[in-house]
């Protein structure tokens, strides 16, 4: 599972069967990187955003701007929805805060 | 999967215990180059610690299977045992002959 | 899937009894895909294309090929399943900031031209975003 | 599953039968910053007849061949890897 800001969504009307009824959204996985020195508590200016942008299906709603929690594989679809979905990525959480040790990640 | 030269044998007491019974092997992988010269490959700056059920013996060439594919080996070897394997490289075959052409198919 | 070039082959006696019956060819991949330990080339068996050296080929990665035969799943993470006859690109590929780099001159029979792009109009207003780092 | 955009095509004859009637397509996979701008490119099997130039989804793995045959189970053998789930119209 991995962090992410929603960024947006996309649909179309020729898309494969299993998609049918599901929300899709544009995320943009956060990268950490090491802040200043000094700092003690990452703010969301040292959450860098990857140039990647992955499509996750979202059951929880959640919008443009709001950081997620992204689950990924065959495994977690099949819990989350069923094994026919032509899916592989799942909002799971939509995330209220995070608090990340900073000498971790310097 | 990918080819590889045999440099060398990992022996380990203390392991986990599925891992007992199996042979462990250096293997240097040959990048595409060495592959269409027939000289050793000099340098070793990879090495992968492989998995051996075939019996391969160090300066043999072997096709390496990585991944799930390295699990799946052990699956047929050792029925049963393969899910419990923490193995993500195996040897699937011990190389008589490759015959490479790393310019194959180029336009002359 | 990926594009890859067929340049040699395989010949072992000795080998994993689910490869038994399958022709083992060793494959240069074409543009940016990045085989494990950059060693440049993979293994593929061959599904029932009968692929020779030098042909261009359309290989499939991951779990379809290690079920390509009964009983329990074959040691492979990859399968040759056609031989590409003919490819073509969009010259816009080859700009923009990371252009598609080619092997050499990339699959034969590669067609680089500018396509007639009549797809439909995508009304995007991506949010503004903060530079990248 | 990833967007990206329509850069070309492949044509072939001589193939595993998982693949007869299907189409194949160059998809240029599409970051953040813009068209094609990550260089990677994909080849993905095509049952949408997306158009040259056109913006599409991609899907990986078990996603693509429940694209081709929904129900997990008896998909595996199916030689796909990577396939267009949806023609964008539009994106917000």
């Amino acid at each position: 599972m991995y962090l992410a800001k929603v960024i947006g969504t996309n649909w179309g009307a020729k898309q494969a069967a299993g998609l049918e009824g599901l929300k899709l959204l544009q995320v943009r996985p956060v990268v950490l990187r090491a802040s200043e020195a000094g700092a003690t508590r990452l703010t969301e200016q040292d959450c860098a955003l990857s140039d990647q942008v992955i499509v996750a299906a979202d059951t929880l709603g959640a919008g443009p701007g709001e950081y997620v929690l992204v689950a990924t594989g065959s495994r977690v679809r099949d819990v989350v929805y069923d094994s026919s979905r032509p899916i592989k990525a799942m909002v799971v959480a939509i995330v209220d805060s995070a608090d990340i040790d900073v000498g971790v990640v310097r | 999967m990918f080819l590889g030269r045999v440099i060398g044998n990992v022996w380990a007491t203390k392991k986990w215990p599925e891992l007992s019974g199996l042979k462990f092997l250096v293997v240097r992988p040959h990048t595409l180059a060495e592959l269409g010269r027939s000289e050793p490959p000099q340098q070793c700056d990879d090495a992968v610690i492989a998995a051996d059920l075939l019996g391969a013996c160090i300066g043999e060439d072997v096709v390496l299977a990585y991944g799930h594919a390295a699990r799946a080996a052990l699956e047929e070897l050792a029925p049963g045992a393969a899910a419990r394997h923490p193995v993500d490289a195996a040897i699937v075959a011990i190389v008589d002959r490759f015959d490479v052409d790393p310019e194959a198919g180029e336009e002359v | 899937m990926i594009l890859g070039r067929v340049v040699g082959e395989v010949w072992a006696t000795r080998k994993h009894p689910k490869l038994v019956g399958y022709k083992l060819l060793v494959i240069r991949p074409h543009w940016w895909y990045e085989p494990s330990h950059h060693v440049g080339h993979l293994v593929a068996i061959d599904a029932h294309v009968d692929a020779g050296v030098g042909d261009d080929v359309v290989i499939c990665m991951g779990e379809p090929p290690r079920w390509q035969s009964e009983g329990p799943a074959m040691p492979v993470e990859a399968a040759v399943m056609a031989v590409v006859d003919r490819c073509e690109v969009d010259e816009s590929a080859f700009e923009g900031p990371r252009p598609l780099k080619l092997w050499r001159d990339g699959p034969r029979g590669l067609i680089v031209g500018r396509i007639r792009t009549e797809g439909a109009e995508v009304t995007s207003q991506a949010e503004p975003e903060r530079s990248e780092p | 599953m990833i967007r990206g955009t329509v850069i070309g095509e492949v044509w072939v004859t001589k193939k595993a039968p998982s693949l007869d009637g299907r189409k194949l397509k160059l998809v240029a996979v599409r970051g953040a910053s813009g068209a094609a701008a990550s260089g990677r490119v994909v080849v993905a099997m095509d049952t949408l007849d997306a158009p040259m130039g056109q913006a599409v989804m991609v899907t990986f793995g078990s996603g693509a061949r429940n694209v081709l045959r929904p129900g997990a189970s008896e998909n595996r053998d199916l030689l796909c890897d990577c396939a267009i789930s949806q023609v964008i119209d539009g994106e917000s």
